[in-house]
């Protein structure tokens, strides 16, 4: 018996045991803000890069040998790149030695684990991609696939909300969404200064006034759990169903293969159920556990 | 009604009391062979000394669940190390010994069948699947349960040998020994000292698990459970009611047969270091802990995971409570925290 | 301690203090759901206060809800329970007013693993333990056995200084007479001591090679109020938090360092440990060395500052070069 | 004790920066002779000094640990290095009860102006440590029953 059907989804080419790390190199650092940094990484082994595939969504662990594991999504697109992208925010021990290393480096890595998210379902629809902060980096992934697939999808609209201007992450892709005249954009923060000429509010106030329309549309929303919790109930009231609202949760985790514990909401494990999950199916749980 | 192992039209076998020490020997010739043992200070099962059997006197269980010999407290998962070239990643040498355990009760063996789902859900889990394929389970019925026991509650009895390989029954001065499964028989293949049970040692076995049965009298309705808790899931008065006397410490999670979770740690000494892996506990607040917030911070919600990942979630994934009634929890705790009371107060509905 | 006077007396007062709005909580102890247990009894409803016993299981220092349960408290003390509320004071994490000690005068608890080892069965196989004075009484199947109450009482209540609560604002009952044994407290420990140091260290190797670092022994310790614990949250990582025996020692090494002067001897994280390891062998050693070298005991003083906390210039070095 | 000859003891210097980490500058660059045994760790107070630094360093293999500081009244922080008497009292004595021999914990008080009295120390130490030996304290690698369970009985 199995809790949870993965055989459509890409998985980890293991080498025998699920817990071996495959190396990777880290061959770019983008420093995004004063604690934000995005690394560019390659497999040390290249058939290995050459094999791997993943899920706009998917996670992996990434190990500071040493210091430990850590997961993040990974927020490059398999539409684009050669190589694969994480932006980290120095938070905690394995984040902190994540950012003291250099190019060159060599990290562990074990994925892609999750589910991702449901291209078919987003498929012919309207799309609101709604993030804060470092929210972003999971969705950035799907963004860029969409973009890639333009012509799968029907009106897309991204609103981004950081606390202050120096804590906008990814600022070339915001740069070229921008620009981009098939999707709109709406950027804010919550504290603006002398420079900043966009909007002023939190991401739920902002997506209120925005009121992107319901029907035909799914929203897609990763931010901190605070805005999370903020966010759901705006959409509810713009008309939106529960099965119509994504999300990709963060939690602590060990494993990423549904074994540890701890990143359970109810019955759903983050790692293997997720971290992709409507808003059906964790709504009865999230209000006392997220 | 206690459950009955065999349907099976095979004729069981009895092992008299005073060859047990030959009969394990025989085995030992095979296998690593573990018994119930106090040599390391607390009851746990430990290898067989080849001679001791005392546990025969004093043994109703252990301590430290048989799950600890296949998931254990901490284990290496791989050694790595840094040179020129960069990192190598080396796992720990294997033993493919096979390990029988001798006297495994029922309720543990269960929790057994019970971690296997989890270790083989989606990806295998190598470090516990080779220690289990290695594993055979000779089953010890229970005489003597604790006033803590529940077994009975959770759909299982002291004598229950739907888990094992090889079941023993105690009969008085001999044991009926039932072949439950193609590794029991073989077990048993080679033991001249083994005979066949008389009709009269059947009716004893039964007598004998039908008194063990009537001696479980801790009870727990688990009717509806998994609805119940749904319900209560946001009672968060109740909740914090049944967590006030909790200390958050990890005893009955670590002690319980069914609790698996861990925690993954590196060592790094200059160049060289180890991953290992750990158990680790719902009880802790640093279970759940991430950088900027912690959803399980109050000790209501933690002990709330506990309650509900036995009752209520892995019955939706599993099909299956993650509790065999074992009453480790209950035994062991510093405070007497109940799980059995805990439940038996849940409210039957919660206002809206 | 065994008649229903006290219990009755508790009972009053309890209510009393809930009714008149005195205290929010009360924590003391109820029956417990095993054989010869107890059981904290946390309550703000004056309909459970008749569930309050008073009995010679009354195992548990109460005084560890206190930093957690908010508001006032009143709270049922032992004599080394009330030392240690009077320790948390001097630590400014209880404030004096917001606590009303309910002190009972403690003839010493029942070490039930002491009754099973005389009995030869395990607790629930017992009919009855009753203590008289300084005998106590085991049934077994009927048959009663008579033993010096100096063989089933903890190691700890054998070397108790201070039965009955210095600190408190009800006392519960006249000091009753502890029996104790001061040699029989020390055994343990005199027999470590006699040992040379290498089997000694290798002694604690093997007991600590038991530990699963459940941290049973910290979650019950009054004196272990951190929030947050050096040896899971600590950066860089001194201790690796996984039960390796030379992390536990080090880590109850540690811990024992830290609970230096605030310990009280309440003997509750031998008794929680679920792998046996003789815990109060350290824990004693600390509070002697703590009284030799600094003349000091817990929770004697609630104005006192915490033993490491403080210094006097003529503190003894002569161990520094 | 028997032990191998070419073997020499590793001490950690836990030295206070203000008074003894200066002395043993002094004892360098006046030429004193001290062993070259002493790694230095400086720290801003020997009241820096946690107990679980003492415990790492032997933990780690080293087979003493040295904390130094200035002589009590001292203190550039007033009273650090008193807080830190107490607290090296009880855990050398401590230690010792658990069967850790107590030359491998020392203290002194060392101040700027002493080189000599530096070198002196950590001389002292030194032999005292080819006294006592190769710290195997924490080298033993015990549970066997719980990492490999598959071990021929």
């Amino acid at each position: 018996m199995t809790a949870t059907d993965i055989s459509h989804r890409s998985r980890f080419l293991a080498q025998g045991n699920v817990y071996l790390p495959h190396l990777a190199v880290i061959k770019k650092i983008v420093d995004e803000t004063g604690d934000t940094k995005t690394f560019h990484l390659n497999f040390k082994d290249d058939k290995l890069q050459g094999e791997f595939t993943f899920n706009s969504g998917q996670f992996a662990l990434f190990s500071v040998f040493g210091i430990g594991e850590a997961p993040f999504v990974i927020s490059s697109s398999p539409t684009r790149s050669d190589h694969l992208e994480i932006t980290v925010r120095r938070v905690g021990r394995v984040t902190n030695a994540l950012h003291r290393l250099g190019v060159n480096a060599e990290v562990g890595f074990r994925g892609p684990y999750g589910n991702g998210f449901p291209l078919d379902l987003l498929s012919g629809k309207n799309l609101v991609f709604i993030a804060g902060g470092i929210g972003l980096s999971p969705l950035r992934s799907l963004i860029w696939n969409v973009i890639d697939n333009r012509d799968k999808y029907e009106n897309i609209d991204i609103i981004y909300g950081v606390r202050t201007p120096a804590d906008l992450c990814l600022k070339y892709d915001l740069e070229s969404w921008n620009k981009d005249k098939t999707l709109d954009m709406v950027t804010t923060v919550d504290e603006g200064d002398e420079s900043w000429i966009g909007r002023v509010g939190v991401v739920p106030a902002i997506l209120e006034q925005v009121a992107p329309s319901a029907k035909n549309a799914v929203a897609i929303v990763c931010g901190p759990p605070i805005m999370i919790r903020f966010t759901f109930p705006v959409l509810e009231k713009l008309g939106f169903a529960p099965e119509q609202m994504l999300t990709t949760l963060e939690k602590r985790m060990k494993c990423g293969i549904g074994k540890c514990g701890r990143c359970n909401i109810g019955n759903l494990y983050v790692c293997r159920d997720g971290p992709v999950f409507t808003y059906a199916q964790i709504k009865q749980f999230i209000s006392s556990e997220y | 009604m206690p459950r009955t192992s065999s349907g099976k039209k095979v004729t069981n076998k009895t092992v008299n009391k005073k060859d047990i020490a030959q009969l394990l020997n025989q085995w030992r010739q095979e296998f690593a062979v573990l018994v119930p043992s106090l040599a390391t200070g607390v009851a746990r099962l430990a290898s067989w000394d080849g001679t001791d059997t005392s546990f025969m006197d004093w043994y109703r269980n252990t301590v430290i669940p048989p799950k600890a010999n296949l998931l254990p407290p901490v284990e290496e998962m791989f050694s790595f190390h840094k040179d020129g070239e960069g990192y190598h990643i080396e796992l720990p040498p294997s033993d493919g010994h096979q390990q029988l355990i001798f006297g495994i009760r029922p309720c543990d063996a269960k929790a057994l069948a019970i971690l296997d789902m989890t270790f083989k859900d989606i990806y295998e889990d190598p470090y516990y699947l080779s220690k289990r394929s290695n594993t055979i389970l000779v089953g010890l019925g229970c005489t003597n349960p604790y006033d803590s026991c529940f077994c009975t509650s959770l759909g299982s009895s002291p004598t229950d040998s739907t888990d094992v390989d090889l079941m023993l029954t105690d009969i008085g001065a001999r044991f009926l020994v039932e072949e439950i499964t193609d590794k029991g028989k073989e077990l048993m293949a080679n033991i001249s000292l083994a005979e066949e049970a008389t009709e009269a040692d059947e009716a004893r076995a039964q007598a004998a698990r039908e008194a063990a049965y009537n001696k479980v009298t801790r009870q727990l309705d688990t009717t509806d459970i998994g609805q119940k808790l749904l319900v209560n899931f946001d009672n968060q008065d109740y909740w914090e009611k049944i967590a006030a006397k909790c200390i958050s410490c990890g005893i009955c999670t670590f002690f319980c047969p069914t609790c698996y979770c861990f925690d993954i740690n590196d060592e790094l000494v200059k160049n060289r270091g180890e991953r290992f892996r750990s158990w680790d506990s719902c009880a802790f607040p640093l279970y759940t802990k991430m950088p900027m917030e912690n959803p399980r911070l109050e000790k209501w919600r933690r002990v709330r995971q506990k309650v509900c990942h036995k009752y209520e979630f892995y019955p939706i994934d599993f099909k299956v409570v993650a509790c065999t009634g074992c009453g480790r929890c209950i035994r062991l705790c510093p405070v007497n925290w109940d799980i059995t009371q805990a439940l038996a107060n849940l409210p039957a509905k919660v206002r809206a | 301690m065994k008649d229903g006077n006290i219990e009755q007396k508790l009972q009053s007062e309890a209510r009393a203090l809930l009714e008149q709005g005195r205290v929010d909580y009360i924590i003391g102890f109820e029956v417990g759901s095993l054989k010869f247990t107890t059981t904290p009894l946390i309550t703000n409803n004056i309909a459970d206060i008749d569930r309050l016993v008073i009995n010679p299981f009354i195992v548990n220092n109460l005084s560890v809800y206190l930093t957690e349960v908010k508001g006032r408290v009143g709270i049922v003390a032992k004599g080394c329970d009330s030392r240690s509320i009077v320790s948390l004071i001097q630590d400014k994490q209880v404030a004096r007013e917001d606590v009303v000690i309910l002190g009972v005068p403690c003839p010493g608890i029942i070490d039930l693993s002491k009754v099973e080892r005389l009995a030869g069965k395990d607790r629930d196989e017992l009919d009855d333990i009753t203590r008289n004075g300084d005998r106590v009484v085991i049934t077994v199947d009927g048959n009663g056995r008579e033993f010096p109450a100096t063989e089933v009482l903890f190691d700890n209540c054998l070397g108790c200084d201070f039965p009955t609560p210095k600190e408190y604002d009800v006392l519960l009952d006249v000091s009753s007479p502890l029996v104790s044994d001061k040699a029989a407290s020390q055994e343990k420990l005199d027999k470590l001591k006699g040992m040379a140091p290498e089997p000694r260290w290798q002694f604690w190797a093997s007991e600590f090679d038991r530990c699963v670092l459940c941290y049973a022994c910290r979650n019950v310790c009054p004196a272990c109020f951190c929030q947050r614990c050096f040896v899971e949250e600590s950066e860089p990582q001194w201790i690796l938090p996984v039960p390796r025996w030379q992390d536990s020692l080090m880590f109850q090494v540690v811990r024992n360092i830290h609970v230096a002067g605030r310990c009280t001897d309440c003997g509750e994280c031998e008794r929680a440990c679920p792998v046996n390891i003789p815990l109060r062998s350290l824990t004693r050693e600390m509070y002697d060395l703590v009284d030799e070298l600094f003349h000091y005991q817990a929770g004697m003083d609630k104005e006192a500052p915490p033993l490491l906390a403080a210094y006097e210039a003529t503190d003894a070095e002569d161990f520094i070069r | 004790m028997k032990q191998d000859l070419d073997w020499e003891p590793r001490l950690v210097g836990f030295l206070c920066r203000w008074c003894s980490y200066a002395g043993a500058d002094l004892a360098g660059t006046s030429r004193k002779k001290y062993p070259a045994n002493i790694r230095v760790i400086m720290v801003p107070c020997s009241g820096r000094v946690d107990p679980l630094f003492i415990l790492k360093a032997l933990r780690l293999g080293f087979d003493g640990v040295l904390v130094s500081g200035c002589y009590p009244g001292d203190c550039h922080y007033q009273t650090g290095n008193y807080y830190a008497r107490r607290r090296m009292a009880i855990t050398k004595k401590f230690l010792e009860y658990m069967g850790i021999d107590p030359q491998r914990i020392q203290a002194s008080w060392v101040s700027a102006s002493e080189g000599g009295k530096f070198a002196e120390v950590v001389t002292a130490v030194t032999e005292g440590l080819k006294e006592v030996g190769p710290n195997k304290l924490f080298a033993d690698e015990r549970r066997e029953h719980r990492t490999k369970t598959t071990k021929r009985g």
